[in-house]
């Protein structure tokens, strides 16, 4: 419960949470470290980490590259969970890492989580791993106080939601439309009427990602969402005008 | 219990939460078709009058009577329509997608085969259809790409990772996560989330039906052995299906060797020591990938079977010592590739070519009243542009170099 | 009384004294095996275990519906083994060779494909084989003499006269009588001297012995049509045949129009005004040449139909009006093939789809319950050489020149 | 009668006679006129003059070429006719069309029988009409006094060469090997026998052709041999050293 009661607590005094998004290694492990301190400077509640995978099938044009550009460059696992523990231990937001669930398979579920414990990381986004595929990651994730994130779609039945929320915990992941990251969504009429289906399946919070890019957006989730995910945006916002745009854009963001 | 979409330790449904529930009615389709007897009727009625299934069973004399061992008989998976063992799952899932009531299908293609029969198949049942393919191998297999388009398929090359067969299936994917409501993803091998490996080799299984039979006529008994060549599995799965419970026996499935397994630059997953089990593309099986997890890139002088994982299936019957892994290395294949023309006058696909290598290294020990058969997955004449090059044919690249004189002008 | 080897007026064997002998002996064999129920049936179990007889009859529902007239159905020559209904007669003949005891075989080629079917006959019987083809046919069908020549077979290019298929078989002629003793000559198609004519009807008359059957279970009844491209008339002889006794089934025969009938860029015979009566090449027919009796040049985007002669039987049911002959333009060919693979994702041979052309104009104007078949004598995808050429596509241009840099290097 | 009486006749003071050959209208009709002036005047006792056709399908290389690069320059039968009337009128000795079967029934059998008589023409071979095929054109040749020269082969059995022989007439036309004109022939054993074999078959004087290029061939067909046939060696001859080579070339032949 470790992240949900972290992230009420800043909804206390917020009517709507900023969770920002990074690829590790990309460019560098460096300008991750420059833009993580900004994005913190300038309010971001909670940051997701990607562990790069050659495979990142549920992402978009410019995470994938990125993933991919990382990869090239050497980026091993065992740094990326070295920077996390860093980072949890010089920032005091919550830390989670995003990541493909062969990255977890592989480096051993028991062993992954121990070493998310032991970097002090809250919360694991594994867009490829659906609760009934791992009993043991998600018992020893729960054990661990580590919170496995779950994700509703437009396509979730009420039923499946339902479900998901049994097996998840910290908040639920909203993903905005059908499709991947890094596409601007339309925040209409069907999405609030889905919203309101989330809402009824959990009591969870709800982050809403997939598309979300500017203040606009961020203030067409307020009331309805707790948590706005900023993904690719950032990203691009890193290639175009270097890390130090950042802190600017979630300035702005923040409104 | 085996968990459902599980093969032993390996297979499962690793999709997107927004797939869960196309994923639900695909299966609940496919279980229904499954149970029902018309469906099968009216699959096996489409294949006989489209296709040309039954596909005959080729007693492979001159090879037979030149290795001195077992009986060679070739099941001619060449004389489908559009030319593969892969016109057998497309047409399956096109009644599927039929039932569905989707409109719009898409595939993955690495050597393009898989997506000719699908852009064929869409053709025939009035679908839209987009094919992804690795742009490395579009550059490889233009002719292919000439065709899809013709029959009215949109080609999506696709410039990520390797640019090879595994980044058009991820591609494939985002299409398919992204408009699900109408799509229906026609994967092309016995690999993939849950049920399209059981799915697809329920498809490929009426070639091993149909071998079966043929071969109690032609030969009078069981084979002694059985060879297909393991890109996905899906030919292999076909041919092995009927036979799996059957004493006496012995199949095998053989992969891509390259330019040697001990190279590195191959596509052994179940016969060399460069794969372990992971979960990528949505199942978990044996792949290529080093030590963090991350997929390597692979290599073979055939398209089709340049792919870092495999069916969970096979990799399940491996696990339980069923079915033999050998490989075939590039050079091997096109030595094979070259007697079998010369003596029976057949060209196999360089895929379909890794089979009749083991399979010629086996017969000669064995005895002249075994009977052994080769499932020849596809035809090698679709391959002109790779086999002439490999095979370095001077008048080949001067005819091409002449061809293109014409069009530069 | 007609004369033995004459159909009416047109046939005849005029042949150097050199083959007499060799005639003779054929014309025995031939009608021996012909008198003789286990060489048909060998035959046909041949065919069914090698190449994929019965070749599948498919009801094209697209197509149908798009021209809202008569039920079309394709018979598909073009899933035989190599590709085209030329397999059927090289098969047949490759028994009979078996019988006489000769150990070589020769063929001209056209297209190409009846090449590639001999050289596969002599791989899978044993035969030497040469293959005369002309050296523009060599230049613009380069993949068919890469096969032949990896099948073990000599590709002789001809450099004589248009350099085309009436030249080729000048060119096999002159080898045949040279070498006689060994070698039998594999005519491949209803044309030269007698017993030619016959004996390739009689192998190819498989193809509508299947059509008869399948049309009556998958149609019930006869069709009303039937369409046959005619180069030198072998697939046509071969769908007619059985039809040609039965009430009410229209035979049409299209021939190639080339730039049109009127320019005189065409291999129209039968149903233009540029042929007259004339002998040449063996035989009596329909021969477009000029006042003199000397060959004309002929035009035809299909090279399998680019010939100056006509089969001899066409040439007597024409002259009985027992068959309709048509032709279509190269443009319209192109349009139709267009059509066929959005519609059905079936590629016809270039040949094949001019019988296609002639069948979609009087399709609308047919009703629904009528039923026409349509020979698709072979497969296109061997001819994309000569497709993408004449569809005029960027991409492949660009491929072309781009493999043609890699070899330029 | 005519053209087998004549042959008997020079035969009678000559041990064996001469047939040579050319392509009508190759390289030109003027060509063919000083080589056939050449020809007689050096003794030749018989020419064959060949009417070219587009598909000379029982020719060799040489003489295919020459039917082909006559036609090329626009040689027209009627020419052709003109010119065996004007060579008939000019020389004594025999002359004879050598066509293919399409020529003569494109001009009509009858028509064209009559033009060879209106021309002095002695006789006609045609090595794709075996006579089975056209009784009309056998005929009017024997009626018209145009003798239809008929072709033994290796391959023709005894009972073949009777039913020739009483097809036609003039002289018998031994080819001396399978295969087409142009190639040398061994004049070994088997040949002997197989003009033997042509000898017991019929009573008509024997020409051999194919392949007779010397001195050398012709002495080796003395005594068994009524006419050697001299084809594609002239042509070459000319193509080589023009026609001026021909009269000493022939020379040399008769010895
Ligand atoms: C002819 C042929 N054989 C085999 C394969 C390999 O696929 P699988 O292992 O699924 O049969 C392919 C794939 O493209 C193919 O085209
Ligand atoms: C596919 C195909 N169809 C038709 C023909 C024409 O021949 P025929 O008229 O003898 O059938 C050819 C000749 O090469 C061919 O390849």
């Amino acid at each position: 419960m470790q992240l949900e009661q972290h992230l009420r607590k800043s909804l206390e005094h917020k009517d709507i949470l900023l969770m920002t998004h990074i690829v590790l290694g990309y460019p560098s492990f460096e300008v991750n470290r420059e833009v993580i301190r900004q994005m913190v400077d300038n309010g971001v509640d909670c940051i997701e980490m990607q562990i790069p995978f050659s495979e990142p099938m549920a992402d978009g044009p410019v995470i994938m590259k990125a993933n991919l550009d990382s990869l090239a460059i050497g980026t091993r696992v065992e740094e990326c969970l070295a920077f996390g523990k860093e980072m949890a231990a010089t920032h005091s937001i919550p830390f989670l890492y995003m990541t493909y669930y062969n990255i977890i398979f592989k480096y051993g579920e028991e062993r992954f989580i121990e070493a998310c414990t032991e970097a002090g990381i809250t919360g694991l986004i594994v867009p490829d791993l659906p609760p009934e595929q791992s009993e043991i990651f998600f018992r020893h994730a729960r054990e661990r106080n580590i919170a496995p994130i779950l994700i509703y779609s437009p396509t979730s039945t009420h039923e499946r939601m339902k479900e998901l929320d049994d097996s998840g915990s910290g908040f639920i992941y909203c993903v905005a439309r059908r499709g991947v990251t890094g596409k601007k969504s339309d925040l209409d009429e069907d999405f609030t009427s889905y919203l309101q289906r989330c809402r009824a399946a959990t009591s969870k919070p709800l982050a809403v990602g997939f598309g979300i890019q500017s203040a606009d957006d961020i203030n067409a989730l307020r009331g309805i969402a707790d948590m706005a995910v900023i993904g690719s945006q950032t990203i691009r916002l890193v290639d175009e005008q270097g890390p130090e745009a950042v802190g600017p854009f979630i300035a702005e963001l923040r409104g | 219990m085996v968990k459902k979409g599980y093969f032993g330790n390996w297979g499962g449904a690793f999709i997107p939460e927004v797939l869960h529930q196309t994923f639900a009615e695909l299966e609940h389709h496919f279980k229904t078709a499954q149970a029902d007897p018309a469906f099968w009727q009216e699959y096996v009625d489409l294949m006989s009058t489209y296709s040309c299934r039954p596909t005959p069973l080729t007693h492979a004399e001159n090879l037979s009577k030149h290795f001195g061992g077992a009986q060679i008989y070739i099941k001619r998976e060449d004389l489908n329509h559009t030319g593969a063992h892969k016109a057998n799952n497309v047409m399956g899932q096109g009644l599927l997608v039929k039932r569905m009531g989707k409109t719009r299908v898409i595939a993955e293609t690495g050597a393009g085969q898989h997506g000719v029969a699908t852009a064929t198949m869409a053709a025939k049942f009035g679908f839209d259809c987009t094919i992804y393919m690795g742009e490395v191998d579009v550059q490889r297999q233009r002719p292919n790409v000439f065709w899809m388009e013709k029959m009215g398929a949109t080609v999506v090359p696709v410039r990520d990772g390797s640019r090879t067969l595994k980044d058009a299936i991820n591609e494939a994917f985002r299409d398919w996560v992204t408009n699900v409501d109408t799509t229906h993803y026609v994967f092309g091998t016995a690999c993939g989330p849950a049920p399209f490996p059981e799915m697809v080799s329920w498809f490929q299984s009426i070639v091993g039906n149909e071998a079966y039979e043929q071969m109690r006529i032609q030969h009078g008994k069981n084979p002694a052995r059985i060879y297909a060549c393991v890109g996905g599995g899906s030919n292999a799965m076909g041919i092995f299906g009927r036979f799996l419970e059957e004493e006496g026996v012995e199949l095998i499935g053989v992969e891509a060797g390259g330019k040697g397994v001990e190279t590195g630059q191959h596509a052994a997953r179940l016969c060399g020591n460069d794969a372990s089990p992971g979960v990528a593309q949505g199942y978990r099986t044996m792949f290529l990938q080093n030590d963090d997890g991350q997929m390597l890139e692979t290599h073979s002088v055939a398209a089709g079977l340049d792919y870092v994982g495999v069916s969970p299936i096979l990799s399940d019957l491996w696990e339980q010592g069923k079915v033999r892994f050998t490989a075939a290395t590039d050079q091997e294949v096109m030595d094979v590739l070259d007697l079998t023309m010369k003596k029976e006058g057949i060209i196999p696909a360089l895929e379909s070519a890794h089979g009749f290598v083991q399979a010629f290294k086996d017969a000669p020990e064995m005895s002249t009243d075994e009977g052994i058969i080769i499932n020849m997955s596809g035809r090698g004449d679709k391959d002109i542009f790779t086999i002439a090059h490999a095979f370095d044919d001077p008048s080949w690249k001067e005819f091409i170099v002449q061809r293109a004189r014409e069009y530069s002008k």
